[in-house]
């Protein structure tokens, strides 16, 4: 009875909800262009960098071609991630962290813990040939951040979620937390430093410094790559930590 | 002149350290506070992008006077209250300096999902520090409302996104997108709406705030001053500049504001009166108060708005602090069963009087001059309905001010003179060292309270139409 | 199409936060919101016959039509918060679990007075 | 060519609704759970559809890898631990 | 500049003599006597700088002749009262607080009264009030100071709206100005709730809940400040309320009952209806505290009817009868003071024969309640054969019976904590008393002394008044050297006071000369063979108007009413922490998605 009520409930708040967006935004179809003043905007809309003024006969960013474009990496969106919105993902590794500061405080309590997950033979052969596999993928998918899909948290996951397989693998094996630690606070302070490094050099903070080179080439977009890589690595050492914290159970007589 | 951005970039960069150095975390965060209080007076005001990119595409922060006053208010207190109870300060300094870099964030963000960001921090380090509490189901509660306030502020600035093109508030604002974008229409709706319940959610509105009970009901001595008098008062700069650069547009979204800052205000009141739980009236009065700041926003009455925040901020941390400690030491916090709890602690309940006092908006306290510019500002509005409301509870909020105020001071028999032998047994509270400073903090209100001309003016350097004293006498 | 389908995927995440007294089942509904907000916003940033926003030697000039990457951005970031959420939640659910042995929160009864 | 996307959301997004109402209405946490971690792959499907491919990729590993783990990982722990669920 | 200093000095004081009583609790005492002492001097030297403005930071104040009036009426009760302080600092549980409250409360009302913008007064009327409440705890009863507090507030918001809506419309605070230019419904709304605070503090029929808790369970050394000096706040008020406010002008076409515009007649009968009640209510008590604060309640409604008269005598009336009830009842509280100083109680059923331990009290306290019941020679005559006068030229009949009512039953009241304390048969406990000490007998014989001038020359203190009514636009009383003439019929006071005299000194002399009487222990009798053990049967005090009470034992508690009020409060607060709060997510869910629906529908999004 009660969840008839609460799903009657809820229809009619979405009815309601649905039909108001609708006023606004049609729900079934797309619009032909996006809007234009967005970071993404800027990107196409061919706009450059007001800071510096050696561009201004530039027209538009061609892949392999186009040097130093305002930010120079082929994924528009890890551009924008990694250098239009810096500032948001710096706030975002921080929720993170945050996380991951949570996970260790509360589930670090008293108590005897106990590990979980057991292991078959299956699961130790294939850690073993996996592992190497999907490390040398994770890192290959956040230092290619700016070319391809991906970036620094899925490719931070994935190293992360290698080192699970381990774990799983046998109960021997112990991660070296402290050093997991180590990599994340380093990664975390260098990427404010590298803020401040753009603070000093430019005149903004997280601006981008270096030469960006010419769009498409891996030693390109200047310090997009080098801020992705260390979001991947920060990611992947918070995410084992998690890991490893969710694996452990306080067992209460 | 420092770029503001440090006052977020040393706290979190402090943060990331501290985790490499486990042992030195407390001493990392005491450092991080004391850099950033005095910071706040070497920063360099106005706009400043992120990156280098122009405004629109680039993240804006901005100084105003305005954002200043919230991040004195919210560093300052932060500060202090890290003096008084740094021993609480378990194991949380990580947690803290990520705070209080969310909470500068909040304040100085123009971008609706930076802000998004910066309140999620913020959220979360609140469900954290909330565990301190030991009650996990209204941690779970404050995560999971503070969760879905958080996706429907998402879905309401994507909205917004949709509707104008740009995530920056200025811009949103600017006569330019006016023009572009029918503000008065409907369509406003659907997003004010769901950005707008999405921070009444951490603004503990009625009816949004639900989980405020449990985790303000068991916040100890250091959760309890932070939530209340920073968080809040952070939490509430941000919906004013939300409100300031989006929503005071439109008649009817003020008058739904209004409405439930009223609710809010009265409810809340009403529910405070009801307790004998000295945490719980404070919280339900810090509910009511956060409902009469958001009219004062919603109206674009800055300036009373702000007053009421400081004073929330200023009393709320003298009284959660020392009703802190009288749970602490007495094991209970029914302020029937503590009477006479401050006849040994003179100066301890004088400052708690202060704040009380104060809180009742009664004379000589800073309370009072922010009571007078919000009535003033409300009839100046040629409006009476609001302010007769806010009066009538006003009473209800003095009655169970003074009613505190007497069992802690007055014990004594039905019949008798008070007496001294019917008070609870006595324990020290405070070392001297806290007494002076929480001492000194109700000498500020008394003294903002005694010269308002003067306090108006340093609190909120030039922020909007500030009234003086003597402006309000009419003439001279 | 799919952005209705998000909305309603936000809907259904509210019905089941609403309906359930679960912890667990609870989490899986601010999950499925928060799911339908990402695919709401990518649908927001889709345009008619757009291109994925990456240069590559296919698509070379950013003349060309892209989707706004700038939704996407917004996405990630949305993502990783909601993981963020998810983990502590669970581990309040499992404190709960800890606690009272159970995770159904109407059976704890006390909490909201003590 | 926009007939076939149409078809494809179509598919997409009654998956969408149907996995999302299978996870929230099944009685048992576990189904739910891999019904969460199923609709998160129809999400990848979409977010594929609607040219994203680094929210896909991002969607994929986080949304249906990790948190999927995480949640099993809580409830089988406590099973572990000896508690009923 | 006088005023700046008699406030600087009394601050000053005040925190000294907290300190001072750290150390030693007597000098302590002293001290407040000292600085109201010198707040009485410097005021009658202020009498010659009346119309200067000034202003110490912001607050704004103007020497008026009115507000001079009240103050020295205040400064009296304060002064004369100050000198029971230092012995009764042993009972407080925080004397260094008490004085300092003693001291600030006082500097409060002072300031109130020369107020020149309502802010300033609105500051020291709100510092009064929660000064005196933190006084009261210290008594007998915490309920008491908490409901004082309560109706004060009430008034008090009242006040602060009426002021803040006037502001909103002449845009000054200025009093004199502020109220200029209100008109229709505002200047209803305006005067009803800004006359708020002063019916709260005469204590006006229904606000007078408070005035027999505070005033029955103060310290004996506050309730005399209380009922002499704070009450007369309200009066100021109520001045100020159809002089500042013109009523008269601006209700001058609504309809009129007796000649009187229907707010100010309503008002005046609320002032009827408290006499009324003050009376009844005073015959029952068995607390001569008690009693006395009902029949200030009575004499309220006297001086608030006179004062809103606005005319010729009425006003002059109850101008008068503000200081003759103010020195009346300070004196009443003080003997009875005087009295629990000695036996350490106010029951009157405990109490008997004191006149024969302490005499002078017995005079102070007869003289005072002579002058309550307005008994020749007393001040208290004077004043009531005006207000009479007032309402019979108006012919205004309720009001006038009930003012009779009043002082009819003003005989039977004050009677009884005469006959019961004094008179009668000593208690064996009390055989060893003794009378006060000549220090705390000096107040009590001035404040006698002074009811008695009121009353034999009235004219010393109409003079005053008179100016004020010119000050306000009233044509003054008319007064010849000795006599006060009205439309109709004359007071010669002196004559008055000579033919009392002169049968006063024949019952005197009868009494000296043939006194028989034998003394009878009071338990000494026996009704039909039976011994009576109780001797409260046999007391004056226990069950006295028995007969009368019944008539009215069922007569409805105002307190009650709000004491239901408060429990509402409270249930709403209940519903809303039932149904906004708890630690369930779904039931803020819900009230999420309802207030979704309510605002898109409002927005006719949909």
């Amino acid at each position: 009875m009660r969840k008839i009520f609460t799903a009657l409930f809820v229809v009619f708040f979405g009815i309601v909800l649905l039909l108001g967006i609708s006023r606004t935004i049609p729900l079934t179809k797309y619009e032909d262009k996006i809007v234009p003043t967005s970071a993404g905007g800027a990107f196409i809309e061919k706009k450059v960098n007001i800071t510096t003024e050696n561009y201004k006969d530039y027209k538009d960013v061609i892949f392999g071609e186009t040097r130093d474009a305002e930010t120079g990496s082929a994924n528009m969106v890890t551009s924008v991630v990694v250098n239009y919105r810096a500032f948001d993902t710096l706030g975002e590794i921080t929720v993170l962290f945050l996380a991951a500061v949570g996970v260790s405080l509360l589930m670090g309590g008293s108590g005897k813990k106990k590990r979980l997950g057991k292991s078959g033979f299956i699961l130790k052969t294939a850690a073993g040939i996996l592992f190497p596999v999907m490390l040398i993928t994770g890192i290959y998918i956040f230092t290619h951040g700016h070319l391809t899909p991906g970036g620094g948290f899925p490719g931070g996951s994935m190293i992360a979620s290698s080192f699970l397989l381990l774990y799983l693998a046998d109960e021997k094996f112990e991660l070296k937390l402290k050093g997991f630690k180590v990599a994340e606070g380093v990664a975390g302070t260098l990427f404010i430093v590298i803020g401040a490094v753009g603070l000093m050099a430019g005149g903004y903070f997280l601006m981008n410094f270096l030469p960006t080179g010419t769009v498409g080439n891996l030693f390109s977009a200047g310090i997009v790559p080098i801020i992705y890589v260390l979001i991947g690595l920060k990611v992947g050492s918070e995410i084992t930590g998690v890991l490893s914290d969710m694996m452990t159970v306080e067992v209460h007589e | 002149m420092i770029n503001p951005v440090f006052m977020i970039a040393i706290p979190l960069g402090l943060a990331f350290i501290s985790l490499i150095f486990k042992k030195a975390s407390k001493w990392i965060l005491v450092a991080g506070v004391t850099i950033n209080v005095v910071m706040l007076f070497l920063l360099e005001w106005g706009s400043v992008a992120m990156g280098g990119f122009r405004i629109p595409y680039g993240i804006q922060l901005m100084l105003s006077s305005y954002s200043f006053t919230g991040l004195a208010v919210v560093n300052i207190m932060f500060f202090v209250i890290l003096l008084i109870s740094f021993d609480k300060v378990e194991k949380n300094s990580v947690v803290l300096l990520t705070a209080l870099a969310g909470m500068n964030g909040m304040i100085l963000t123009m971008d609706l999902f930076n802000l998004f960001v910066f309140m999620e921090i913020t959220a979360i380090s609140a469900y954290i520090l909330s565990m301190k509490g030991k009650k996990p189901e209204h941690s779970f509660n404050y995560l999971v409302l503070g969760s879905i306030g958080g996706v429907i502020f998402l879905l309401g600035t994507i909205i917004f996104y949709a509707q104008t093109g740009t995530l920056n508030m200025a811009i949103i604002s600017s006569p330019v997108q006016q023009s572009a974008f029918d503000f008065s229409s409907a369509t406003l709706f659907i997003p004010f709406f769901l950005i707008f319940a999405g921070m009444a959610v951490e603004a503990k509105l009625i009816p949004f705030g639900g989980w405020v009970k449990g985790v303000y009901g068991n916040a100890d001595r250091l959760t309890g001053p932070l939530f209340s008098s920073v968080y809040a008062a952070a939490i509430l700069f941000a919906m004013g500049r939300v409100f300031g650069e989006l929503f005071v547009l439109n008649e009817t979204i003020v008058i739904i504001v209004v409405i439930t800052g009223l609710i809010t205000f009265a409810f809340g009141e009403a529910a405070a009166f009801r307790q004998t739980k000295m945490r719980r009236i404070l919280l339900f009065s810090s509910i009511g108060q956060s409902g009469l700041a958001v009219i004062m926003l919603a109206l674009g009455f800055y300036f009373p708005a702000v007053l009421l925040i400081v004073n929330n901020a200023l009393s709320k941390f003298i009284m959660f602090t020392i009703t802190g400690k009288l749970q602490e030491s007495y094991g209970t916090e029914n302020y029937k069963e503590l009477k006479g709890a401050f006849y040994k602690n003179k100066m301890t309940g004088v400052a708690f009087s202060i704040a009380a006092l104060s809180m009742a908006g009664l004379p000589l306290f800073f309370g009072f001059y922010a009571k007078l510019n919000v009535l003033t500002a409300l009839f100046g509005g040629g409006n009476w309905f609001i302010p007769a409301v806010i009066l009538i509870f006003a009473i209800v909020e003095g009655a169970y001010f003074i009613r505190l105020l007497i069992s802690l001071w007055a014990p004594g028999k039905e019949g008798e003179y008070a007496d001294a032998k019917h008070a609870v047994e006595t324990r020290k509270l405070f070392k001297p060292i806290s007494v002076a400073i929480i001492f000194m903090l109700s000498l500020v209100i008394l003294a903002a309270g005694l010269f308002p001309d003067f306090a108006g003016k340093t609190i909120t350097s030039g922020a909007k139409a500030p009234f003086t004293m003597s402006q309000l006498k009419g003439g001279e | 199409m799919i952005r209705l389908a998000s909305l309603i995927l936000i809907l259904i995440g509210l019905y089941g936060v609403f309906s359930t007294r679960n912890v667990i089942k609870i989490l899986v509904g601010v999950n499925i919101m928060e799911l339908g907000v990402n695919i709401f916003i990518i649908s927001i940033g889709f345009v008619n016959g757009g291109l994925a926003p990456i240069l590559t030697s296919g698509s070379f000039s950013s003349a060309l039509n892209f989707v706004d990457p700038l939704a996407q951005a917004i996405v990630l970031t949305s993502i990783v918060i909601g993981l963020g959420i998810t983990t502590l939640g669970l581990v309040f659910a499992r404190k709960i679990h800890v606690n009272y042995g159970t995770y159904d929160l109407s059976k704890i009864g006390g909490g909201s007075d003590d | 060519m926009m007939e076939l996307l149409n078809i494809l959301e179509w598919g997409v997004s009654i998956l969408l609704i149907f996995f999302a109402l299978a996870a929230v209405v099944s009685k048992k946490l576990l189904t739910s759970i891999i019904f969460l971690s199923v609709l998160s792959m129809a999400a990848v499907a979409a977010f594929a559809l609607l040219r994203a491919p680094d929210v896909a990729v991002t969607e994929a590993v986080i949304g249906s890898g990790l948190v999927t783990f995480i949640f099993v990982t809580s409830i089988r722990g406590l099973r572990k631990a000896g508690d009923s669920i | 500049m006088n005023l700046t200093i008699i406030l600087a000095v009394t601050l000053v004081l005040a925190a000294a003599s907290f300190f001072i009583t750290r150390y030693n609790k007597m000098s302590g005492g002293f001290t407040t006597v000292l600085s109201s002492l010198f707040a009485l001097v410097a005021l009658f030297m202020m009498r010659g700088s009346i119309g200067e403005d000034f202003s110490i930071f912001y607050f704004n104040f103007s020497i008026t002749t009115v507000g001079w009036y009240f103050s020295v009426v205040m400064l009296i009760a304060y002064s004369m009262t100050s000198f029971f302080n230092p012995f009764w600092m042993e009972k407080m549980m925080y004397p260094g607080s008490y004085n300092f409250l003693y001291l600030l409360s006082m500097a409060g009302t002072i300031g109130m009264f020369f107020a020149k913008d309502f802010i300033t007064l609105f500051i020291f009327w709100e510092t009064v009030v929660w000064s005196s409440t933190f006084i009261i705890q210290l008594g007998k009863s915490r309920k008491a100071s908490y409901i004082y507090y309560v109706v004060s507030a009430i008034g008090s918001m009242g006040t602060l709206f009426a002021i803040m809506l006037a502001y909103s419309v002449s845009g000054t605070f200025v009093i004199s100005e502020a109220f200029a230019g209100l008109s229709g419904g505002v200047a209803i709304a305006v005067f009803f709730t800004f006359i708020l605070s002063g019916l709260a503090k005469i204590g006006i029929f229904p606000f007078h809940v408070w005035l027999p808790e505070a005033h029955g369970s103060a310290p004996h050394t506050f309730s005399p400040v209380l009922s002499g000096g704070l009450v007369k706040m309200g009066a100021f008020i109520a001045f100020l309320s159809v002089t500042a406010f013109p009523a008269y002008d601006i209700f001058a076409d609504m309809f009129k009952i007796m000649g009187k515009p229907f707010p100010i007649y309503f008002l005046m009968f609320l002032g009827a209806i408290s006499i009324i009640v003050g009376t009844l209510m005073a015959i029952k008590q068995e607390d001569a505290k008690r009693l006395l604060a009902y029949s200030s309640v009575a004499n309220g409604g006297y001086i608030l009817i006179g004062i809103l008269m606005m005319d010729q005598v009425g006003f002059a009336g109850g101008m008068m009868h503000l200081i003759n009830h103010a020195v009346a009842s300070a004196a009443a509280f003080l003997a009875i003071a005087a009295v629990a100083y000695r036996t350490g109680t106010t029951k009157m059923s405990e109490m008997g024969g004191m006149i024969h331990r302490m005499p002078v009290t017995y005079l102070v306290y007869l003289i005072a309640i002579i002058s309550m019941a307005g008994i020749p020679p007393m001040g208290g005559f004077v004043s009531k054969w005006l207000i009479f006068q007032g309402l019979a030229k108006d012919g205004m009949l309720f009001l006038a019976a009930a003012a009779f009512f009043g002082s009819i039953g003003s005989f039977m009241y004050v009677f009884r904590p005469l006959s019961a304390v004094f008179l009668g048969q000593t208690f064996t406990r009390d055989l060893k008393k003794k009378e006060v000490g000549f220090f705390m007998m000096f107040p009590m014989i001035i404040l006698t002394l002074l009811s008695l001038l009121t009353g034999v020359f009235p004219n010393i203190f109409l003079r005053v008044i008179a100016e004020i009514q010119t000050s306000v636009g009233i044509d003054p009383i008319t007064l010849a050297n000795r006599t006060i003439l009205t439309s109709n019929g004359y007071l010669d006071a002196f004559r008055v006071f000579i033919v009392f005299g002169f049968g006063f000194a024949i019952a005197f002399v009868l009494f000296v000369v043939r006194r028989k009487s034998r003394k009878v222990e009071l338990m000494d009798t026996f009704t039909s063979a039976e011994f009576i053990h109780t001797r409260e049967l046999l007391h004056y005090s226990s069950k006295f108007y028995a007969p009368f009470e019944r008539l009215y034992d069922k007569a409805p508690d105002t307190l009650t009413a709000y004491k239901k009020l408060a429990v509402k409060v409270g249930e709403l607060g209940g519903m809303v922490e039932s149904l906004f709060y708890g630690h369930k997510p779904e039931k803020t869910v819900f009230w999420m998605m309802a207030v979704g629906i309510i605002v898109i529908l409002i927005g006719g999004v949909v």
